[in-house]
């Protein structure tokens, strides 16, 4: 009986799967009454699956609900939409802005629950023809929003207000549920100056003293140190470590998130590759690629290198290999061979040798209802020419199926893509085998440099190593330069020769593979200052 | 390749421009025609007037659906063949003046609610390309409109007026006239100043009409619909039965369209059965997006600016032609261009516009993320 | 089996069967209530020569993403154009013809590539404001029919004055040029137009061979997946456009055959509504608004006209009145209204 | 809820209660007044002069003697006014009659009866419809 009083909520032993791919193992999770717990992981280390199971997201529900128990004020509760779990008192602030930018704060706060007053009419067409009572909701607006102790003009338009108070219009919507029980904050700070974000941080001890319990998300681990009762790292769907500001420090919790144990067989030949010549050279690079903002990035890469690129979601760094490749709005100087690349044109990037495997496998990287070997030969077919044959001295070019066919052919036997022929539809592939024809199309461009985004996302564990060896054998027989992103800080120390870590869109750092995880898990935490950066291979240029 | 600027911003007063270049071209070209057709002060006032008595509600029927996010609601079509087959009855029942009127309203009201509780789910099934699709429905509902009168109407549904009936006993008549309620609302309260007939009584209603929907706006159902409007997955997110919203939104445009169409006809006195309701939606579109409407965004003060300088080309366009090179059948010619022209200039300038103002909040975005990293490095001697 | 049946009428569509065995029905009344099939039959096939080219005008459009056309009509004016200015040139014959078909293309390329740009600035509203832009060339061209300064007696109004009339007679000009070559007759009921026929193979072919090369290829992939297109390098504005300016030119074609068949250049208002019989007769034969093929193009184009002549004959036999235009209406439109309610499988 | 049912339902019934009303009072009838003679019950009035007719205060116009004109009116209470006309001037003696009609019905009015105070001087007759 003590534990009723004790905890808010206290989920036991909670495990999810999507389609056999475990994503939650065993978690233990209790929040007392007006506390505040930092919670802390890579992606997909099982937060957000976490979160939309405590906020009754249906998509939990249509992939066959999860295992174990959650107890929320006493009672056991199931909530199968997140209407459910506002009603029993858990409030939750999206990363994503669910605002209406042509209306008020007001108004946005209010969003389908502003108080009524009633309307004869409403008893023959029922209860929406009652008129809203806007003066109860501009009061209890202007109530909530003291509360941010920011001056915010109740009656200002959502698109007409900085970006750091659309996020206090979104947190005044959950302080004005009188019955908010429990708070979930997911990265309330990541679009907010560093005085804003103090005022967050500020609400959320005021919160807890008015006795509501938050669950802070955030990947800057300062703000967590700061204003966190009690820190929960997720690893790889389970809870790695409970810790508490008072008695650790931020190097302990990067090594919790990232994984102390060395990665065994790091790399099959030990010896550290020597590289010489500069392939490409990026100079204050911006690019604007929505969730994945990049601000004024500068590196190098060497000819012949495996360049990795890490860091957490939405910190920017798949905008780097799109911002080059021309497929988002790109702004500095990016320098190939010694020669400047024009921006935002693809084809041109496209021409000079570089090639591109995206990580939008399915909306940018294939054509879904297109043959195989459409698909891999489409790029080269556009960029070099090949496979076409020409007609009337070179007025029409006629496309050659047949050598189309025998190119795809050979790349179905190299790269082992398991299909029905070479003429089925892309749709119809495996997750490996469609990433598979990816790289088969990037790779019939012969490129010099070769952007890889996310190679292993969304395929199965079989595929993903082999995978990563097409991309060794291309690297060590072609002398391809690679230049790899992904979310998997392992994979990344298993393949690559130096490894950047991008945080807040620019590079936190560039470490070795043979760095300390708990380096790597810093510089994604925005602790910088705590680690000693290594700048290249051969030392500074 | 067109140089990425990430900070450029849009003139203001190109912007104003381009806002409302419909109605200054519009505007401006009334201006030219007006002493060009050399029409008598006394007779344009008087059209105007009848104009807007008669187009006013029909145009107003428009708002709502724009107010829900779906555009201009080329279905009123739909509704204004429910009108029609409401003065049918009366007509064959010999029921005259303004009970006959009204009576005509309350029977076709359900089937106005019919056709557009239907209409709301075909273009449910259509988003993000309602207008074209409302607009075929309008074509597709004439066909099964014309099954309905031509054949089913004296065959299966009882028609015993033989003045309205076709000689061969079944099917309605090209024309019928509407004498018994010609006029009986705009006469209502007969008041007449310097010879004009100033039509009181539907002057009155289009009133209520107006303050119904200021009304409307501020109940709960209203809100519902300007969310939807804003943004459908929002909407949704909070709770909203986005698609009940929108079918209600076109249901209400409907039911008002078809005493838009009422009220239209009694004042004219006869109607075409088959061709009245064709042109509905397209002039009143036209009249609106005149006004200086968008398909985003449209007003009552939009609906007025736009009966006015759109039927005062109406009215002078053919008097102008005849002037301007001794063809009427120029001006007739021209202001059907307009009509088509103002709609195809407006919705393409609206689809332009939306895509650029996408690109300036990013740019607008860029630049304030921009200036946030120089505050929060200052330290880092970033100089942009 | 049952399955089957529901996994069919949910790939065909319910209303291509209910139209499919409403057409079968017809076949099969006609000899009941006394009407020749053959002659029926051979009707279909001359409007199909006639109407076919129209149809096929749409394919490049759909093929690159630019959704329906609607505005039809742009290339429809360029076929008049071609065809007023052929017949005030006194050409006369095949050498008349290809003389129109020459000047039409000219006017179709250079609308065709505005009317492209236009398309390209307003994309996700094609269909909506295509529509309207057909609208208004017609009745813009209304004005010019009555200004433009036509000399020829056989066109302009007997009674003086300036202006065209609204059917020119291509009598004495290029009737029948194509219909009549290589005539086959069977019998006194059937005609077979050859020639038509031909011509419209011809360019089902081109367009066919088109989308085989280089180029054509990049346009099919811009209309499957505009963002892979352009991650690959291609160009997807100019791509859109070209495709415009292909449908414009065969739709300008298209017209000219029409009315050498049809005996009349109709002018005026006469154009307005022509986009959706072709549209609703492309989507009759199992074409989305983002998937086409030659294939459907064939299919339709008969169907569709088989339903035009032998509802107005059979229907008119059983009950004795002329249904048929408001059948039409109903079945063209219904198609088209059913074809824009789907899902389209393309990422907008 | 259960009151919300109610007054839809009551809602419904009165615009179905309107609907009958605005039949009732918008029904156009014909009413055709003869000013010619008429046998009633053997007596027989004969048409002498010509009468100016108003039915619902709308003027029909003059009747001469074996004239017949008609009056649409709307509604079911009517009335009819007729004055003596001689020489196209009125000579001030008038009658008035008032007069109720049902839904389907038209009328015959007869002119020489009014003015001979006879009580049959209309003739009521089912129409159903033309």
């Amino acid at each position: 009986m003590e534990s009723k009083e004790k905890y808010l909520l206290k989920m036991d032993n909670v495990s999810k799967d999507f389609y056999g791919n475990q994503v939650l193992k065993n978690v233990n999770l209790t929040v007392k009454i007006g506390e505040v717990i930092g919670l802390v992981g890579e992606n997909g280390a099982g937060k957000s699956t976490l979160m939309n199971i405590l906020f009754g997201n249906p998509a939990i529900h249509e992939t066959g609900g999860f295992e174990g128990k959650i107890f929320f004020d006493g009672k056991e509760v199931n909530f199968t939409s997140p209407f459910d779990a506002i009603d029993a008192g858990i409030g939750m602030v999206h990363q994503e802005f669910v605002l209406i930018p042509g209306f008020t704060a007001t108004e946005n706060i209010f969003l389908n629950r502003e108080p009524i007053k009633y309307n004869f009419l409403s008893e023959v067409f029922g209860n929406r023809l009652n008129l809203l009572d806007r003066k109860e909701m501009k009061k209890r607006a202007i109530k909530a929003m003291q509360m941010l102790e920011v001056e915010l003009d109740s009656n200002m338009l959502v698109n007409e207000m900085p970006v750091g108070y659309r996020q206090f219009t979104e947190i005044s919507r959950e302080i004005d549920r009188k019955y908010t029980k429990i708070l979930v904050l997911d990265e309330p700070t990541a679009v907010l100056t560093e005085t804003e974000a103090d005022i967050v941080k500020k609400v959320i001890r005021k919160l807890a003293k008015k006795g509501v319990s938050v669950i802070f998300i955030s990947h800057r681990l300062q703000e967590i140190l700061d204003c966190c009762d009690r820190i929960v790292v997720l690893r790889d769907g389970s809870i790695q470590k409970e810790l508490f500001p008072s008695k650790t420090n931020s190097v302990e919790v990067a090594e919790y998130m990232v994984g102390s144990e060395l990665v065994k067989n790091i790399r099959k030949s030990k010896e550290k590759r020597k590289f010489e010549e500069t392939i490409l050279k990026v100079n204050d690079l911006w690019v604007d690629m929505p969730g994945e903002q990049v601000n004024k990035i500068s590196f190098e890469v060497k000819k012949g290198e495996i360049f990795g690129i890490g860091g957490l979601t939405g910190q920017g760094k798949l905008g780097i290999a799109n911002g080059i490749m021309g497929l988002y709005p790109a702004e500095g100087e990016v320098k190939f061979k010694g020669k400047s690349i024009s921006l935002n044109n693809p084809k041109d990037v496209l021409e000079r040798g570089m090639a591109f495997v995206s990580e939008d496998r399915r909306g940018l990287g294939l054509l879904l209802d297109q043959p195989i070997f459409w698909n891999i030969a489409f790029t080269a077919m556009q960029i070099k020419d090949d496979f076409t044959k020409s007609l009337l001295g070179g007025i029409i070019k006629w496309r050659d199926d047949k050598a189309m066919i025998k190119v795809t052919r050979e790349y179905i036997d190299a790269l082992k893509i398991k299909c029905v022929n070479e003429k089925q539809f892309a749709r119809e592939l495996s997750g490996g085998n469609q990433q598979k024809l990816c790289m088969a199309k990037a790779f019939a461009l012969k490129p010099e440099l070769m952007f890889v985004s996310e190679p292993t996302r969304g395929i199965d564990i079989g595929a993903k190593s082999l995978v990563l060896d097409i991309l060794h054998y291309y690297n060590s027989k072609y002398g391809t330069t690679i230049i790899m992103t992904s979310s998997e800080l392992e994979e990344l120390r298993l393949t690559c020769d130096r490894i950047a870590i991008v945080d807040e869109g620019q590079i936190a750092g560039i470490l070795p593979p043979t760095a300390k995880p708990a380096e790597f898990g810093l510089l994604m935490l925005g602790k910088k200052s705590e680690v000693e950066e290594v700048l290249t291979g051969e030392g500074k240029d | 390749m067109k140089k990425q600027n990430l900070t450029r911003t849009m003139n203001p007063y190109v912007k104003f421009f381009i806002d409302y270049s419909v109605p200054i071209i519009i505007a401006l070209l009334v201006a030219f025609a007006i002493p060009l057709s050399g029409l008598s002060g006394k007779y344009f006032i008087k059209e105007l007037t009848i104009r807007l008595s008669r187009n006013s509600f029909l145009i107003l029927a428009l708002l709502i659906p724009v107010m829900a996010g779906m555009g201009m609601n080329f279905g009123i079509v739909l509704g204004a063949m429910a009108g029609e087959i409401g003065l049918i009855f009366v007509t064959d029942w010999l029921i005259v003046g303004l009970p006959g009127m009204l009576l005509a309203m309350l029977i076709s009201t359900p089937i106005a609610i019919l056709l557009g509780y239907f209409a709301g789910i075909v273009l449910n099934r259509a988003k993000g390309r309602e207008m074209v699709t409302g607009f075929m429905l309008g074509f597709f509902m004439n066909g099964i409109y014309q099954l309905v009168v031509l054949y089913g109407m004296g065959n299966i549904i009882p028609i015993s007026n033989s003045n309205i009936l076709l000689p061969r006993g079944y099917g309605i008549r090209n024309a019928i006239s509407l004498i018994g309620i010609r006029q009986v609302m705009d006469k209502f309260i007969p008041l007449k100043i310097g010879g004009i007939l100033i039509p009181i009584g539907t002057l009155l209603v289009i009133a209520t009409l107006c303050v119904f929907i200021v009304w409307f706006k501020k109940t709960k159902l209203g809100q519902d619909m300007r969310t939807v409007g804003q943004d459908n997955d929002i909407a949704r997110a909070s709770g909203i039965n986005v698609e009940k919203t929108r079918i209600l939104s076109i249901v209400i445009s409907t039911v008002l369209a078809c005493y838009g169409q009422i009220i239209f006809l009694q004042n004219i006195g006869t109607m075409n059965t088959y061709n009245s309701h064709e042109q509905v939606g397209v002039f009143a579109i036209a009249a609106l997006l005149v006004g200086g409407a968008s398909v985003a965004k449209a007003s009552i003060f939009n609906v007025f600016v736009g009966v006015i300088l759109f039927h005062t080309m109406f009215v002078v366009s053919p008097r102008a032609g005849k002037e301007l090179i001794g063809q009427a059948q120029l001006g007739e010619y021209f202001r059907v261009f307009v009509s088509y022209g103002v709609i195809a200039f407006s919705l393409a300038l609206y689809a332009w516009r939306k895509r650029v103002e996408k690109e300036n909040e990013r740019r607008k975005v860029m630049a304030f993320k921009r200036v946030l990293l120089q505050n929060n490095n200052t330290t880092g001697g970033d100089k942009l | 089996m049952k399955e089957k049946i529901k996994n069919i009428i949910e790939n065909v569509g319910l209303p291509r069967i209910i139209i499919f065995f409403f057409l079968v029905s017809l076949f099969v009344l006609a000899p009941v209530v006394g009407i020749s099939l053959t002659t029926s039959i051979n009707d279909v096939i001359v409007r199909f020569g006639m109407n076919g080219i129209l149809v096929l005008s749409l394919v490049p459009m759909v093929k690159s993403g630019c959704g329906l056309n609607f505005g039809l009509q742009l290339g429809i004016i360029a076929g008049l154009l071609g065809a007023v200015i052929s017949i005030e040139m006194e050409a006369t014959g095949f050498a008349g013809f290809f003389m129109a078909v020459g000047i039409a293309i000219f006017i179709a390329v250079i609308l065709g590539f505005f009317y492209g740009v236009l398309l390209n600035k307003i994309k996700g509203d094609e269909m909506v404001v295509a529509t309207y832009v057909g609208f208004s060339s017609v009745s813009l061209m209304c004005i010019m029919w009555l200004i433009l300064p036509f000399k020829s007696p056989n066109m302009i109004w007997a009674y003086g004055g300036s202006g065209l009339r609204t059917t020119i007679n291509t009598q004495g000009y290029w009737f029948h040029v194509l219909t009549d070559f290589l005539q086959i007759k069977l019998g006194s009921h059937i005609i077979f137009p050859t020639g038509t026929i031909l011509f419209f193979t011809l360019l089902c072919f081109l367009v066919w061979a088109f989308f085989r090369t280089k180029i054509g290829t990049s346009m099919d992939a811009v209309g499957s997946n505009p963002d892979y297109a352009r991650s690959c390098g291609v160009n997807v504005d100019k791509m859109r456009i070209i495709s415009v300016i292909l449908s414009t030119v065969i739709t300008a074609i298209g017209i000219l055959v029409y009315e050498e068949s049809f005996g009349f250049v109709q002018l005026y208002m006469a154009p307005l509504y022509m986009a959706f019989p072709a549209v609703a007769a492309l989507l009759l034969g199992g074409a989305s608004v983002g998937k086409v093929s030659i294939k459907n193009v064939i299919i339709g184009a008969f169907l569709f006209q088989g339903i035009l002549t032998m509802t107005p004959s059979v229907i008119n036999n059983i009950i004795k009145s002329d249904m048929s235009e408001s059948i039409r209406i109903v079945v063209s439109n219904g198609m088209i209204v059913y074809a824009l309610t789907r899902k389209s499988k393309v990422r907008s | 809820m259960r009151k919300r049912i109610i007054i839809r339902i009551t809602l419904i019934v009165v615009l179905i209660l309107i609907g009958i009303s605005l039949y009732t009072i918008g029904k156009e009838h014909k009413v055709l007044i003869d000013n010619k003679g008429i046998s009633i019950g053997g007596i027989t009035y004969n048409a002498d002069t010509t009468y100016k007719v108003w039915v619902d205060n709308l003027e029909i116009g003059l009747l001469e003697k074996g004239e017949r004109n008609v009056a649409k009116v709307a509604g079911t209470s009517h009335k009819i006014v007729i004055e003596e006309t001689k020489d196209k001037v009125l000579t001030g003696e008038k009658h008035e009659k008032r007069f109720k009609l049902k839904t389907n019905e038209g009328a015959t009015i007869n002119i020489p009866a009014i003015v001979n105070n006879a009580n049959e001087w209309i003739n009521k007759k089912y129409i159903g419809g033309e």
